[in-house]
């Protein structure tokens, strides 16, 4: 490799790139193979008035895949609202980016890899986590938390565990290593996703507003370099793969090579690029992410409106013989490409080395609109920048709603109201149902307090970090429950904006903006195209309510197996900022003898909830909890405006297993162990949807005896319904809960016992096993 | 029955990226060890087993590899077989 | 009084040790980096937590190879003091200022939670600010934490007071229940013969702010201050 | 100078506890594996290394694994030496 680059004295061809010794010819088969369709591909040859090379099919390909072309989802993406006075960066970028005071400014991302999980979990999930931490650091941030959202098959399948616990490891081990803390996050398990796992990241990352720098390829001479981990032939068409149905011989050798993560380079990596880019040397850097190498440069130029050319004989390779088709596609991670400011390649590669990473000079800035690939001078692919980028079709398709879906919501539920059985025993029996008991087994595998600013660990309503040196703190949280979105995907969507929202509220933090990943199957079908218009459309209505804009996400579909496709979920991370951490309340019950408050109303809603699907044989149906976007906002604007003036000791909202195990979660959440309370409701609607049901818009807060009046009373002046629900015991005590129809009784250290210990219980006995296909059944 | 002692060694498929390898190669590059063209690092699992004989131990441990031992996605695996000393007193209750 | 925070490729508790220093008004914090011959003119060295070097092969293996760690060896064998924490516990004992060695936690997982530890020894550098068996909250993460030594070592540790900290419950008892790793003897913490090398997995720095959730870490960093101190004016 | 392919076999030496071993051999046995007697886990290093001849090899990788490779306090090592087959054009272009 050359010392010097004097790329500019490379001589330009001027003639089509001819077909490379060995590629195959083009025929319909082909174009197919790559997820083209006939009519994609006669708009290829009308861009390049002629018939593509394989190299450029290949990049085609990956462009105009789902993956990174939003073919169907795009125009659907318009309709959500991405602006406010404190949005820096909308969507479009890395990471969107916002104002979050003091000179300060945060990026945050969420970003699906869910395929690759599901293929190999503990690699599919590190990997994820390495790309959304690349997305925040080449927007100039540091990264300082990350979150992940997980679905999961019911844990009684050997896979599923399997899957689960390699997930898990994975997120762990690669932000542990990296040294960000995780500070959040959720998992569902529900039948829905068996074959299908959904690995969602996402981080969050904080920079001086001035030290923002954008992706994109610009100034002509500039010089390209990769930096960072070699090229191997990893996952090959990842962003393709990643665009089609599992199948069930996507196990075969025919699949491309599974992408290892390394995260001790990505650490490395982190802060060489934290360096380079307050160094000056550099005009833009980006991730090689999905589509490696193609989509970052390709992407960089488009945005710039300028071209590039590469030279693929540069590129530093893992192994010998890759051909540029290969090279282009490959998604080996923890690799970024640079553009170096011309003259600089030398203050570039001495940051790298001090890091003891490579950065080579593989190409550069053109002002002739131009994606031109050289191997060895020959041209072999040269395409307009931005047609590749931005010319992929898109469609909208017709969406309709599935008559299965329509029959599950009509369905009469009131059989399942009565009261039947013991309410102790039933409540034990959720408390136990793994969406509900204690997510610490997962939590406590992942480092939450590196970098030592995290006010607000996992297991409450969101996460907080302190931004350091100041008071000040950001808290974020993500939230979707697959069920009602499946049941009814603009209610859904609603409501997971809204819970995210309420989440935040919760520990003092005003929400702020919001960041989304669609997971969805099959678009092609109209009832999946049916869920993600009215999920979106949802999104669009919640996010305008409450003033969270989105500013970035991530699209994954085709999560179907066999013709089976996920429920629809459109997971919202939602970040929020805290003016005082001092200030941020948790989600535990802090001092016997303290009075309980519920804020909001109930509703006789049971359809979608936890308790049909756990103690009534899996059953999902009915209408799912119904969100008034209004009241909702009264209710977040009061607790906010209450946890401000010091007024509530603890604030947790009700969600999966309704108000019994909200109340159960508080009492047992406290840091000095497990309260008991005494509490009695009565209302107009049955007890079991009273207990159980799991209607939006209720926080359940612990106050001081003494200023019970004066929050009941704050509380009504912001039009929230408010009453006193009885109070906090002693530890040891009994959670007792009195209704007019029976009660709960049970000691709290048994609600305890069984709420900590049901993950561990169902985990710590064969699913941390290497590999191995005992895993793939049950 | 008799005993067997089986070596399975499982190493990352050849391709696959493999960072511990990497670390380890550049930390003897720069503990002044050269001429070194490759480090690939994988496990080693040594089985003691009952069988019938020789091509028994060698088939059980086989499907272990294939059920268990080895992540198929990302890793190959070799065995070795030999046959254990017959009873030494108290063999056969390690671990 | 200036104390050295030494940064490896992969350590990300650096800057979190530099800033608990920092708090203490009489603390000048810098930092080494790996590649320094030299420690210069500092009082005291910290090994902060993280994965030098991925923790590939084992934990701190490759780290003590560091061109620092010569200087580090020698400064701790004039009686220099050296804290490791986590990984800097781990580095500690492959480079042999520390006797034993650091296995993978015995249930396999990392392990990432707050620890109570139970204070064995208030007769080192780093300790005199602390009661006998007072019980500290503070977090640890980490999947390598599992102390292991010879039973001989073991028994010198006992026999000689080089036992720092052990886990123990909330209320100080030792149990199966309360040691996260595994580790022999309940065994969080130890000092080398001379005293003056400590290696800890928990991570003292961690809990130095009310914010945080405990200040119990912060008089690990002032007993190192009343030991520096002291020695400037005796 | 030849080329050599050394397998390093660095194992948890006898009496150390070895849960990774325990976790595998409890598994085996809930698959329905019997007459397991033990499960040990170690790690395999292959390094690729050129030298004057196979004893130099052997002494140089022994020189690896004692400085770097296996702690003392813990593990115990084994080396295969094998020369590697001439000149497979690109080789030794690994990790
Ligand atoms: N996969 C995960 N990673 C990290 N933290 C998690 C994960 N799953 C759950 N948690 C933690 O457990 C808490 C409870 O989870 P969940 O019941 O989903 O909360 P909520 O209903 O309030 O959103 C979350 O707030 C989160 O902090
Ligand atoms: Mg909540």
């Amino acid at each position: 490799m050359s010392e010097t680059t004097e790329a500019t004295s490379r001589p330009r061809s001027t003639k089509h790139p001819q077909p490379r010794p060995g590629d195959p010819p083009i025929t319909p088969e082909l174009v197919d193979e790559h997820g083209l369709s006939p009519e994609e591909y006669e708009r290829i040859q009308r861009i390049l008035d002629r018939t593509p090379t394989f190299t450029e099919l290949g990049i085609f390909s990956a462009m105009w895949s789902e993956h990174c072309g939003y073919k169907n989802s795009k125009r659907l993406l318009m309709l959500l609202p991405t602006e406010a006075p404190w949005v820096i960066q909308g969507p479009g970028e890395n990471a969107g980016v916002i104002d979050v005071g003091g000179g300060l400014a945060l990026a945050f991302k969420i970003e699906s890899h869910n395929h690759p999980s599901a293929v190999e979990p503990y690699q599919g999930a590190a990997t994820g986590v390495g790309g959304i931490l690349r997305d925040i650091f080449t927007m100039g941030a540091r990264p300082v938390a990350v979150l992940d959202s997980l679905r999961f098959g019911d844990l009684d399948s050997g896979r599923n565990r399997y899957l689960f616990s390699g997930v898990v490891k994975g997120v762990g081990d690669y932000g542990n290593c990296v040294g960000i803390p995780n500070i959040g996050g959720e998992v569902f398990f529900d039948r829905a996703y068996d074959g299908n796992p959904l690995v969602n990241a996402m981080a969050l990352g904080v920079m001086k507003r001035e030290e923002l720098i954008l992706a994109e390829a610009s100034g002509v001479g500039n010089t390209l370099m990769a930096v960072g981990a070699r090229t191997g032939r990893d996952g090959i068409h990842g962003a393709t793969f990643a665009s089609e149905e599992l199948s069930a011989d996507s196990d075969e050798a025919s699949r491309p090579q599974v992408q290892v993560g390394d995260p001790f380079t990505e650490k490395l990596l982190l802060e060489a690029s934290l360096e380079l880019i307050r160094s000056g040397h550099i005009v833009g850097i980006q991730d090689m992410g999905a589509a490696g190498l193609t989509s970052s440069a390709s992407e960089m130029a488009g945005r710039a409106g300028s071209g590039v050319v590469l030279e693929m004989s540069d590129v530093p390779v893992r192994e010998p013989g890759m051909t540029p088709y290969e090279i282009l596609l490959s998604e080996s991670q923890e690799r970024m490409l640079v553009v170096a400011k011309k003259g600089h390649e030398a203050q570039v590669r001495e940051i790298l080395e001090k890091w003891e990473l490579e950065a080579e000079a593989i190409g550069e800035v053109t002002d002739d609109g131009h994606f031109r690939i050289e191997e060895d001078g020959t041209v072999v692919a040269d395409i307009p920048a931005l047609p590749l980028t931005d010319g992929c079709p898109t469609y909208e398709r017709e969406g309709v709603e599935s008559d299965e879906v329509k029959a599950l919501r009509a369905r009469d539920l009131s059989e399942f109201l009565e009261p039947r059985g013991d309410l102790t025993d039933r409540f034990l029996r959720l408390m136990e149902s793994p969406n509900i008991a204690s997510k610490d087994w997962i939590y406590h595998q992942f480092d939450t307090t590196v970098r030592t600013s995290t006010v607000v660990r996992p297991g409450g309503d969101a996460g907080v970090i302190r931004l350091q040196g100041t008071n000040r703190g950001v808290a974020a949280t993500t939230d979707c429950n697959g069920r009602y979105c499946f049941l009814n995907p603009r209610e859904g969507a609603r409501a997971a904006v809204a819970e995210a929202a309420r989440n935040l509220v919760c520990v003092g933090a005003l929400p702020t903006a919001v960041t989304n990943n669609l997971n969805f199957g099959n678009p092609l079908k109209p009832h999946i195209y049916h869920q993600m218009r009215e999920a979106v459309l949802g999104m669009a209505e919640a996010c305008q309510l409450f003033e969270t804009p989105v500013t970035g996400g991530n699209v994954s579909l085709y999560n179907e197996t066999d013709g089976q496709a996920i429920y629809p979920t459109p997971v919202i991370g939602m970040v929020g900022t805290v003016d005082d951490v001092s200030q941020v309340v948790g989600h535990g019950f802090r001092s016997p003898g303290d009075t309980l408050i519920l804020l909001g109303e109930n509703r006789e809603e049971i359809g979608g909830s936890e308790y049909l699907y756990r103690l009534h044989d899996g059953l999902v149906a009915g209408e799912p909890p119904v969100v008034d976007l209004l009241a909702e906002r009264r209710l977040q604007h009061a607790v906010l405006a209450l946890i401000q003036q010091g007024l509530l000791k603890s604030a947790h909202d009700c969600a999966e297993g309704g108000l019994a195990c909200a109340l159960a979660e508080a009492a047992v959440g406290g840091t000095g162990g497990p309260l008991g309370l005494s509490v009695e409701v009565h209302d107009r609607i049955a007890p079991v949807a009273l207990l159980f049901g799991e209607t939006t818009g209720r926080i359940v807060v612990s106050v001081d005896p003494e200023d019970e009046a004066s929050v009941l009373g704050r509380a009504r002046n912001h039009g929230v319904p408010a009453r006193v629900l009885g109070h906090v015991g002693d530890p040891g005590d009994d959670f007792r809960i009195d209704s007019p129809e029976g009660a709960i009784r049970v000691p709290i250290n048994e609600v305890a016992r069984r709420y900590r210990n049901t993950l561990a219980d169902l985990m710590d006995r064969d699913s941390d096993i290497p590999g191995g296909e005992s895993h793939a059944s049950t | 029955m008799k005993r067997f002692h089986v070596e399975v060694r499982v190493k990352p498929r050849p391709g696959l990226l493999d960072p511990e390898g990497k670390a380890i190669h550049h930390a003897l590059d720069s503990l002044g060890y050269e001429g070194l063209a490759g480090v690939r690092v994988g496990k080693v699992i040594d089985l003691e087993l009952a069988a019938g004989n020789r091509e028994e131990a060698d088939a059980r441990a086989r499907e272990m590899c294939r059920k268990l031992l080895a992540n198929p996605v990302t890793e190959d695996f070799e065995l070795a077989v030999a046959e254990a000393p017959e009873s030494d007193d108290e063999g056969g209750q390690a671990s | 009084m200036k104390i050295a925070v030494v940064t490896f490729p992969g350590s990300n508790c650096d800057h979190d040790c530099y800033r608990a220093l920092k708090l203490l008004d009489e603390v000048e914090p810098e930092f080494r980096w790996h590649r320094d011959r030299e420690l210069g003119a500092v009082q005291a060295v910290v090994l902060p937590g993280g994965f030098s070097y991925g923790d590939y092969l084992r934990a701190g293996a490759i780290a003590r190879f560091s061109p620092i760690m010569e200087a580090v060896v020698a400064f701790a064998r004039e009686g220099g003091l050296v804290v490791g924490i986590c990984n800097g516990f781990q580095v500690l004992c492959e480079v042999g200022l520390l006797p034993g060695a650091l296995l993978r936690n015995e249930s396999l997982r990392f392990r990432s939670h707050e620890v109570h530890l139970r204070v064995e020894s208030t007769g080192t550098p780093f300790t005199s600010r602390y009661r006998k068996g007072q019980i500290l909250r503070v977090p640890i993460a980490h999947g390598e934490g599992n102390y292991h030594a010879e039973p001989e070592v073991l028994a010198e540790l006992e026999g000689t007071d080089r036992i720092v900290f052990r886990y123990v419950t909330p209320s100080g008892e030792l149990s199966p229940e309360a040691n996260p790793n595994g580790s022999a003897h309940h065994i969080a913490g130890i000092v080398n013969e001379s005293r003056n090398v400590l290696g800890m997995m928990p991570h003292p720095e961690r809990a130095v702010e009310e914010v945080l959730g405990s200040t119990d870490g912060l008089g690990l960093f002032q007993s190192m201050v009343d030991h520096l101190t002291a020695g400037v004016t005796t």
